[in-house]
């Protein structure tokens, strides 16, 4: 047990960006190739980029992998969804195919699948850029045979990301828009909340990713209705290896009290009912 | 006019044989194992552990770090898994790498420094102490202990007398005048000194109108504090007779042999592993590069090597 | 909600009134007639001259100035024109703008600060003097005066007695505590305090192993300290009950709120105007801006502003 | 007089790249348009480029005005000539068409033509990248209805900047290599020594700008055949305007003694007889 972390698979490389797309605005898909990084990832995880070479931003930035590049079934790369908030994604956002990046991953500890068993429905509950993680989650469910209920929520119609990707594997999201452009307007844990209620003693497990109040509101509705929920939990980071400390969240220890957990290797996939919010 | 052998990159801080002068620093590189998944730690000149207590400590509420221009902040406040578990759950996996594991250690009393000293004192594996009086994110010790010459000189004395371990005191340059401080831990029986830890610093969120890291305020490290980490090694080298380790902003060989030339025996790699986490190995082999090219044979050649005239 | 006057910009510091909060820092802006080719000297708060002194000084042989990490050194060592030339030479030519000039003084002796601020007093078209007591660029006095509080007190209180202009006293980091030598400052009559002054640093060129300046050390400015500025003001700002001036590594707008929400009633710009040389202008602009949109009628309210609950 | 400084038009502008050519392996021409600099801006005189928004790298970049860009006979913008050396002209190097600079300038005191008559001959004398603002100092010579001598060296044929546009000028550059792979092997100051000798007496002044061991050697040789030389010097600079007084170097006082002159006001461009090398 103590020489897990050993034999994790992690890489540093400098990889070459193969497509630069933007998907809606102020909002991007970025194409890496990698082999290494694709292969193993596990969907939840993540990857470190150092944008710019000089030290300014000097930090890496943290991004899920969105979807794996396959190519006659090789995993040969994978991409990035982000949305530009600050100087790094918006220097991200401009960088164009052929040049390069320094790249660490996979990251963290992803969305928890062993146990779920073929009676469970797996909810995928995506709000805003939290959509990120969820592609890569719904396609490995999918392979492995599971067919999750997909509930997709952003402020509008334009920023309802990925919602074809998730159709054409075959999804047909529910979809809300908090300004009623697409889909129910509302709180994309409105339309869950009715879900769950409409489907009482469902067997189910919530997989979420989005704002923190939408978190929070996933996770107490999963606690009302006595489901499990898997949360992907964003915090700043140094390192990204679980070395410097810089990326805890608070959790509820089994007894009492409370103890700091890493986002980048205890998560940034969290138990929904051990979050202190 | 080629070497015919390879240069010589080990140094000897005073009782503390490295096979190279590039060590991983403290709080940046975990236990080390965080990092064994990039490279051989084997390669490293050594290894210095996050600041360890002899309990377990929590540390600070997040958010705990912070990005400045070419630096960072962060108020970690010391969250370590204590000494008990170091030894038993960390140290049985670290000893297969043949590196020099150095224990960074930190109390609020020097009671607590004492008593961590005695308990690593008996532990296999560990090839020496680094006393850490330096930290600016504890509310109480830790900082105090840096900041007067005649706490440095009590405390250091006190952990001297308890282990046979090489010390390493760790200095702040939060101070008005550190050669007073860095004498002070010469004079009690330190093996040698690294410098500098963070400088006090803090950031704001304008949008918010909140200090950005829940503590208020916190250490600065990275490329922006080099310069001011440069200087006092030089100022520092000078001035004391035991061997120094330079820390503070390295990100680079040429930042290396600029603390070298400056006065530093090695060097210690912090924030830069966050940006370029396989610095420290890529280090080793540019420095053994550099020495080569310049027709260097011995690293310790570059110590103290600037020219001043 | 749009307020239906302009916010008010004004700020006044224990008796000198300025028009808007915006500075430029001492040796940054020259006599400030070398940026008015850049835009109207009238439209900004202050100007702090170069520190100036009772004699013509030549300064330190260069090189002078090194880039570093969001940061430069400098050791200009001072050069100025002596306080006679800047009368006869340089007031007359500023007196037509209006805004408030600062003379920024320093000397070897407590003397030498005396005369200057008696010498000073009788000039016409001076808003204040700035004690320079924080330079590390000279060897002798400068430095050693900002680093201990009794000294500190000593001298301010003789400068306060010889003339009757508002004083800033300006300060170095490079001390323990900072807070003591601000309350030896506030103590000894001055009106406002300026923090701060740059830290001591170095950096070496590694192609010729000499030092890149030539007095080898110098002061660290820029984007890099500004952590460690905002933390000393926001630290001092808690323990006086005098006006603080922010300076160090201010370069936007958000930056200046930043310092006037850790307890700044001021600041000043300095390495900013290097790599933005239209700052003090724009940030004047973007100021009020900031205050229009966020519905702020009076920017004193943003003093001391951070919510720590 | 006092008010000379006020009435120098100095403008800080952002301005976009033109063109960028490289013209040997690590040297460039940059194009910049921009009517009130290239109008403002006489021979000698340089800018400073800001050339990252951010902070790495932090200070502005000297560079000289190289030539100027007519279009109709009005001046429209300016062309800079450099070499990369370190970060900055490196990722100076980088820009491309429409991406912008913050620009400073025209800055400094370039080389005086006021008192020269028409019975002197200007000798231009430039080495490396040093010849960077000699071809405008030699388009203005030539407006003034002079005729210099040039004299252009390099470390090979490679490196020898900038003489297809003297030649396209009317010139023909003695022109020497440290390789000899083009013109006289050697030093150019060799060439200008001879040139020297072989015409005593001559009435002239010599323009230089080059490294400085060659212009030390031209300073020399000029004190030796008794002609006034001037000098275009380089220091590190921050502000450029003369405020920060970070950019001196040593110059010979009137009587005995030295001071420190700024190379950003005072020069670039010294009487060579002051300079203390
Ligand atoms: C595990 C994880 C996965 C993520 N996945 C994605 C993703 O797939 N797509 C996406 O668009 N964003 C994702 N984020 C958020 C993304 O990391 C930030 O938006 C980004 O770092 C902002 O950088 P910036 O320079 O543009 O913003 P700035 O605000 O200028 O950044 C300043 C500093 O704060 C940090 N920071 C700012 N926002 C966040 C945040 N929300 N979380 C963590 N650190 C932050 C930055 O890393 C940087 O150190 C993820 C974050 C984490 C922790
Ligand atoms: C008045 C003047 C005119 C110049 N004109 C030209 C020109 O037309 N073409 C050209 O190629 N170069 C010119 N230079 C030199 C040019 O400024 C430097 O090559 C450039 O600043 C190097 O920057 P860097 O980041 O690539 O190098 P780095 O070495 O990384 O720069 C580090 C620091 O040192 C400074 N520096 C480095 N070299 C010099 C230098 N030679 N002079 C002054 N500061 C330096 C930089 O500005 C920077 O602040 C001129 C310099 C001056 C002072
Ligand atoms: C996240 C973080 C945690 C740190 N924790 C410790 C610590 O536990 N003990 C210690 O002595 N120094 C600690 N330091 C200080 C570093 O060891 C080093 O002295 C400092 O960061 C300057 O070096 P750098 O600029 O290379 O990072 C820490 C630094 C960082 C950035
Ligand atoms: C080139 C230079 C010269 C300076 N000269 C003086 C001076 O004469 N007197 C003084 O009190 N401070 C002087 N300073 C310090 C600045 O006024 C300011 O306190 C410091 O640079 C930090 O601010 P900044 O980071 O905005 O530059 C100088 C700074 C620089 C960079
Ligand atoms: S980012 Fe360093 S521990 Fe998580
Ligand atoms: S560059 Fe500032 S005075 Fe010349």
């Amino acid at each position: 047990m103590g020489f897990q972390l050993l034999e994790k698979k992690i890489y540093h490389l400098s990889l070459s960006v193969q497509k630069q797309k933007s998907v809606a605005p102020g909002y991007w898909v970025l194409s890496l190739q990698s082999p290494q990084i694709s292969s193993a990832a596990a969907p939840g995880q993540f990857v470190l980029l150092k944008i710019d070479k000089n030290f300014d931003p000097l930090l890496p930035r943290a991004m899920s992998i969105h979807s794996i590049i396959r190519a006659d079934n090789y995993r040969i790369g994978f991409t990035i969804l982000y949305k530009v908030v600050g100087k790094g994604t918006r220097l991200l956002s401009e960088k164009r195919s052929g040049e390069s990046l320094a790249v660490l991953g996979p990251l963290g500890t992803g969305f928890k699948l062993s146990h779920i068993a073929s009676g469970y429905e797996p909810i995928i509950v995506g709000g805003g850029i939290g959509i990120a993680p969820l592609l890569f989650l719904a396609q490995e469910l999918m392979e492995r045979s599971y067919t999750p209920t997909v509930f997709l929520g952003a402020n509008s119609q334009e920023e309802l990301l990925a919602l074809d990707e998730f159709e054409s594997l075959g999804f047909t999201p529910k979809v809300s828009t908090e300004d009623g452009s697409k889909g129910v307007k509302g709180m994309v844990t409105d339309l869950l909340g009715s879900y769950l209620e409409d489907s009482k003693g469902l067997q189910a497990e919530i997989f979420a990713c989005g704002p923190a109040p939408m978190l929070e509101k996933a996770a107490s509705l999963a606690k009302s209705y006595k489901l499990n929920s898997q949360l992907s939990l964003e915090q700043r980071m140094a390192c990204g290896l679980g070395a410097c400390l810089g990326c805890v969240v608070k959790i509820k220890n089994k007894n009492s009290g409370h103890s700091y957990q890493r986002v980048c290797t205890e998560g940034p996939v969290f138990n929904g009912e051990d979050i202190i919010w | 006019m080629v070497a015919s052998s390879s240069p010589s990159l080990s140094v000897e801080l005073n009782g503390l044989k490295l096979k190279n002068p590039i060590i991983a620093a403290s709080g940046t590189f975990g236990y080390g194992l965080e990092y064994a998944p990039l490279g051989d730690l084997g390669k490293l000149g050594g290894i210095v552990t996050k600041g360890l207590s002899m309990w377990e400590e929590k540390g600070n509420p997040p958010p705990r770090i912070c990005e400045t221009p070419a630096g960072m902040l962060n108020s970690i406040g010391l969250d370590n898994i204590g000494i008990e578990n170091f030894i038993t759950e960390k140290l049985p996996q670290l000893i297969r790498y043949d590196t020099a594991f150095i224990v960074n250690i930190w109390g609020r009393e020097t009671d607590d420094y004492i008593k961590a000293a005695e308990r690593l004192d008996e532990a296999k594996g560990i090839a020496a102490l680094e006393v850490n009086i330096s930290c600016p994110n504890i509310k109480k010790g830790g900082i105090t202990f840096g900041t007067d010459p005649s706490v440095t000189f009590k405390l250091v004395q006190a952990v001297r007398k308890r282990t046979a371990l090489p010390l390493l005191v760790k200095l702040t340059p939060n101070v008005t005048d550190i050669i007073l401080i860095a004498r002070s831990a010469e004079d009690a029986g330190a093996n040698a000194l690294s410098l500098i830890n963070t400088l006090l610093g803090m950031e704001i969120d304008v949008s918010t109108r909140r200090p950005s890291l829940a503590n208020i305020t916190g250490g600065l490290s990275g490329p922006a504090i080099r310069p001011v980490a440069l200087q006092m090694v030089y100022q520092t080298a000078k001035k004391v007779n035991i061997p120094l380790v330079g820390v503070g902003g390295i990100s680079s060989v040429a930042d290396v042999i600029k603390f070298m030339l400056a006065g530093a025996s090695a060097v210690q790699i912090g924030t830069a592993n966050f940006f370029d986490p396989t610095i420290c190995w890529r280090l080793v082999d540019e420095l053994e590069e550099y020495l080569r090219n310049d027709n260097i044979s011995d690293v310790n050649q570059l110590v103290g090597a600037m020219r001043e005239e």
